[in-house]
């Protein structure tokens, strides 16, 4: 059996970086302050010292043109793994991502193709200014020919970090900033991946269907606690891992059972991807449903501050009476 | 300590070979041999009479927009020569002769433009780019190939392509930026065509030159007259070797015109006058070319014949493509197509087998496109 | 009684351009080929003679700062009418609109403000090249602090852009191509306004809701009409006019009186603004629907080339097939 | 017609006035009155003391992550005094000397980094846009007040601050170039401070200077000696009245250094000597100014510590704000608020009436912040 080591999710981000380095000289990696640095969440840390300044690549400050020669390197055939030091700072290069990144495949019709990874933190909790706390997920999901994945801890952050470096499609990856330092979970030395494109079922249950992702698990899993505890409720819960292409299967199949779900994110409610998971599951399992889907959310404001962020971004209190509205429903 | 100029004073050369009353500079006449000027001169007249062909379908409406390149043969062909098939070359959208001499096939350029994805697919081991439409967006992709050639060490160069226009844009920018700081092997070739659809040079940016810009990035910038086929070669001659040797990138700046139209949809007589594009006129790339050849007797006989013969095939190929396949579109979203894909594609395919989607549209005149007054054809 | 002319879309927005520039000296346009040329579409055809080069700017062709430089002139109190040549390249100044036109007011506390409108023609039927047929309002309608606008045909076009320019907060106004050129209709000469962020509901029906906008609209309404002739069934079909703010209360009452809905846009299907409406849809009339909402939308590819461009953007028969579906479900 | 070198010739200018020793040319020196001299000094000291102060609140947890600006008083507030009231600034995020200088209340500054949405409210007159902390993105704005002004025909200037790093962001390429061609009344001030968090200048640009990078779109360009408070003033003053005269935007290049960290989150250990940081502090901008004040006999007895007196009030009224009211955030949203964000906040109102919401967080330690180890107090 391969040993286990206790980590965080910064040094199993790290760990999943080293070992594909290691393993294809192809990767490599591209940010602002990724090298010498180590990332200004530590993400990349010491990996210039061990590969070099030509494959950790501390770039100029522009986005758009880490990601743009990005898309070069892997038109080339290298797979690059940039880094965009907060996913509020993608917009700058979102035409590099939504017009080529996710294109170059079917314009040229399979010649070409991007095996990159465009990693960023993403999410509030962490008392950071404007731009530092937002969830721009559905920008991403939304584009054809990405991959949108946002992991919940550590474990399924160094495995899907890894299945993304060798996914040969662009992924999106967001890292919950919440959660680089939150908690530490056992993780094999030995590279383990996970399926893009799945959610996984953490909790089994009867009564409810809670979906959520992210830093938002966690708070999803003690919400069913709660209602475990104080309701007997039996709520199953969804981590959906995969934003885009959204798993609908497992979704649907689950509430196929309940009847009833609540989604959860960060990012504003509207046009946001509980949206797509509500009329997904309207889709699948209309004639199951016997409550409307809620969805618990941040509110559909640009940014609060973080002075105000805990009255905005979901919690348990929030989950729970939107729990018991849909049973009551 | 006080007021200092500070060293090195900055500066832009200009080169000119072959000025358009047909002075040679022998001093600075470049070393091509009788057949490359033959296939060069070949390429240039190809490159014309296609373009023109090309403004015919359109009008036709076989094919849909494009924009033609009538008048920056020499900029294009005289950069592009000077590549290997190993070095990489990076489009902008009116690069017809430069895509036509790397080998891409007349009727892929023409499934291209009439709206066919079939035509954005290089040959497998072609090292060229598909058309990239929005503007200035495919520089930071030659930095990223540039780099990508150093970092596996192979020698490949990398030449790019884009319009004056171009370089207000945020990615032109960047990507001088970071070629300067990466020292990659690339070329910039601008193609100043004096316009950007209505805006001229003057409204784009209030530097005199295109080149003067390579100074923001540490780089050589080169102002060459891009209607002179031996002066733009000589240009990225140079800068292709130097790219090569791992000296770095160089900014090319042709100064050229684009006699025709912006694209089929466009109006020139909007928005500039019929004595600017005759003053131009008298600077054609082809005629001034054709001239130094005839000096040196490497005219060859019936050349346009055959090459309209060459591209007349073309579009009859071009014309016996089969109707286009709806469903094609989803096997190259990803590598591997996700379940809701999937989905899509059988509804659709169910859907045209029970008949109840549109057939392929046939080629027809868009509505609405407005007649091209600015286009007229070779005299010649 | 006002006169009355009879205008094209582009016509209708060109006199709703010059009527509010004669109104306030404030308003001035800005993009790319917009003054000698009278853009790319000729909407602002000859406004640059009437009102001078400072005021109808040819600007350097930068997305990102043209859409930067309206708001810097917003912010002065002027209120710039931006032109995106396409909506295809609008990406090159997402960071602008996302960062800063949709968040000054939030950032300054209300001491500043963005009024500005960004237009730009969307949507294909037009047989153009990639980045020149896309629907991209998913993206703009998940933003807050903007809206979302797009109209229908020449009327809603002018009433439309008047309120948009009008209207204190920065306004994304999408303009159909396929609809520039396609119709004419009556226009009173008088200044006509649209209230922003309410819908229309255009035909009214008992049997099934149809909801449309842009250029679906039309597709909708014939769509209706096959369904009264062929099926007897009575179809109301809503014009959303405004994408975001949605006005939910419009869709809400009329699903609650017909039970059965129909979403349908050119944007990709997936995480788009399909699944907003569906989802309010749910949350507002759950118990009154008797079919799931179902989604006549493009396909979840970027582009396809217009040679294939029929069989992706929604038409007549494929509404008509959804409706039956829902109808018989 | 052969290889020319195009008229003119670049240049870039480089100016210093009072450099690190003291020596002062005096052919150059600013005629600024002692009553000017006082209150220039008198600033630089507040912002200083300040920042120190600041860096103590974040370490308390009383203020979340901010940029100090220990090292760069003289590039800031040599430059802001430049401006009148009907003057627009147009800061980053690490403005602070600046701000205070415009009259940013030092409260609402603290504010601000608490995470307080009111912190970044200007007054109802102050013509001084909020902090902006994507990089680069508020040179358009700049630009754009300055067309606007222009447009109206107001003699308003306007000063923008960013950093070295900016500089490689297409949006100060966008700027600039549309600065140029509009010719508007807008003043560039770079801060080169030689560092982008861990990036140092040789890795952000190949060019030598920022002050080149003008060149690229026709503009004049000067290097300063950014901790001589005496040169940038005369620099931008030159700008601001070119400006103001109709005669267009100018780019300033202050060279500095930023001595602190470069955020309260960030260890510059990781990518910095200590050698450097101390050869830049024998060239700190107070210690200069003050020995020229000395010299002029103009140095204010007791000014640090009523200085310090002013912050501690400021500090206590910001301590004294009352707890955040969450349904804040809604107003601000639109200008009228629509049925759905109506709807939000009523939830929320009837949310916190019921106890449902937690409390407004109080400050403390944000979790897993890096200690500062490259943030030093002053130690005179
Ligand atoms: C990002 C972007 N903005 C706008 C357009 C629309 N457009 C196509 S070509 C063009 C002008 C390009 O001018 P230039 O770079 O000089 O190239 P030229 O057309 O002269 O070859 C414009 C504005 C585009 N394709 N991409
Ligand atoms: C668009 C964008 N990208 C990245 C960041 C993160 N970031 C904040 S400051 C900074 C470095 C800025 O360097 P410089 O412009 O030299 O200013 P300085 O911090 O030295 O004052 C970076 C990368 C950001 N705020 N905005
Ligand atoms: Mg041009
Ligand atoms: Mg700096």
């Amino acid at each position: 059996m391969t040993p286990i080591t206790k980590l965080n999710m910064v040094k199993a981000l790290n760990l999943a970086l080293l070992q594909e380095m290691e393993r294809d000289p192809d990767v490599l990696i591209l940010g602002e302050d990724v090298g010498v640095d180590g990332g200004v969440f530590r993400v990349t840390d010491d990996l210039q010292r061990k590969f070099g300044s030509q494959r950790v690549i501390d770039s100029p400050l522009a986005e758009a043109a880490i990601i743009g020669t990005a898309v070069g390197m892997a038109l080339y055939g290298l797979k690059p793994v940039c880094e965009i030091q907060f996913s509020g700072f993608a917009f700058q290069c979102f035409h590099q991502i939504e017009n080529h990144a996710a294109r170059y495949r079917q314009r040229s019709q399979g010649r070409f193709h991007c095996q990159m990874v465009i990693r960023m933190p993403y999410g509030g909790g962490v008392r950071a200014l404007e731009h530092h706390t937002e969830s721009e997920e559905q920008f991403y999901a939304h584009v054809p020919g990405l991959k949108m994945v946002i992991p919940s801890g550590p474990r399924t952050a160094r495995a899907l970090l890894t299945s993304a470096i060798r996914d040969p499609d662009p992924v999106v990856f967001f890292e919950s900033k919440a959660l680089y330092h939150a908690a530490k979970e056992e993780i094999p030395e030995d590279p383990e991946t996970l399926p893009i494109g799945r959610a996984q079922v953490v909790r089994e249950g009867v009564d409810l269907t809670l979906v959520a992702y992210g830093a938002m698990l966690r708070v999803a899993r003690e919400a069913a606690d709660v209602l475990q505890a104080e309701d007997r409720v039996e709520t199953e819960v969804i981590d959906l891992l995969t934003i885009a292409p959204l798993d609908r299967e497992t979704i649907v199949t689950s509430v196929g059972k309940t009847g009833r779900a609540v989604v959860v994110h960060e990012a504003p409610r509207s046009f946001g991807p509980g949206a797509e998971v509500a009329a997904s599951i309207m889709e699948g399992a209309f004639l199951h449903l016997e409550a409307p889907v809620r969805r618990v959310t941040a509110n559909d404001v640009s940014f609060v501050g973080f002075a105000r962020e805990k009255a905005n971004i979901p919690d348990v209190a929030r989950i729970v009476a939107a729990a018991r509205e849909t049973l009551a429903f | 300590m006080p007021r200092t100029i500070l060293e090195p004073r900055f500066h832009v050369e200009y080169l000119s070979i072959l000025d358009s009353d047909g002075n040679l500079d022998a001093a600075l006449e470049p070393k091509l041999s009788p057949g490359e000027l033959r296939s060069l001169h070949r390429a240039m007249v190809l490159a014309r009479r296609f373009d023109e062909r090309m403004v015919r379908l359109q009008r036709q409406g076989r094919i849909g927009t494009f924009a033609p390149i009538k008048g920056q043969e020499a900029s294009q062909l005289g950069s592009v020569i000077t590549l290997r098939a190993t070095d990489w070359m990076v489009p902008s959208f009116r690069e017809t002769a430069a895509m036509i001499w790397r080998g891409w096939p007349i009727e892929k350029i023409l499934l291209f433009f009439a709206g066919y994805v079939e035509g954005g697919r290089p040959a497998p081991d072609q090292r060229d780019l598909p058309i990239t439409i929005p503007v200035g967006t495919q520089l930071p992709h030659a930095v990223g190939l540039a780099y990508a050639a150093q970092y596996r060490g192979d020698d490949a160069v990398v030449m790019a392509y884009f319009g004056d226009g171009a370089t207000s844009e945020g990615d032109f920018h960047e990507a001088l930026n970071f070629a300067g700081v990466w020292h990659v092997p690339v070329v910039f070739v601008c193609q100043n065509n004096q316009w950007a659809i209505s805006v001229p040079l003057k409204k784009q940016t209030h530097s005199k030159t295109i080149a003067q810009k390579a100074l923001a990035y540490g780089l050589p910038g080169i102002q060459v007259d891009g209607n002179d086929v031996l002066a733009v070669y000589t240009a990225a001659r140079e800068a292709v070797e130097r790219a090569r040797a791992g000296e770095g990138p160089t900014l090319i700046e042709c100064v050229t015109y684009r006699l025709g139209v912006h694209t089929t949809a466009d109006d020139p007589t909007k928005y500039r006058t019929q004595e600017e594009v005759t003053a131009w006129e008298q600077k054609d790339p082809l005629t001034r070319f054709r001239a130094y050849l005839e000096k040196k007797d490497l005219l060859e006989d019936g050349l346009e014949q055959r090459v309209d013969e060459e591209i007349a095939e073309a579009v009859r190929r071009f014309e016996a493509t089969p109707p286009p396949d709806p469903l094609l579109v989803f096997d190259h979203v990803y590598a591997e197509m996700p379940p809701h894909l999937r989905a899509q594609r059988e509804e659709l395919a169910r859907w045209l087998r029970e008949g109840g989607a549109p057939a392929p549209e046939p080629p027809e005149a868009p509505q609405g496109a407005t007649p091209m007054r600015g286009q007229r054809l070779t005299r010649r």
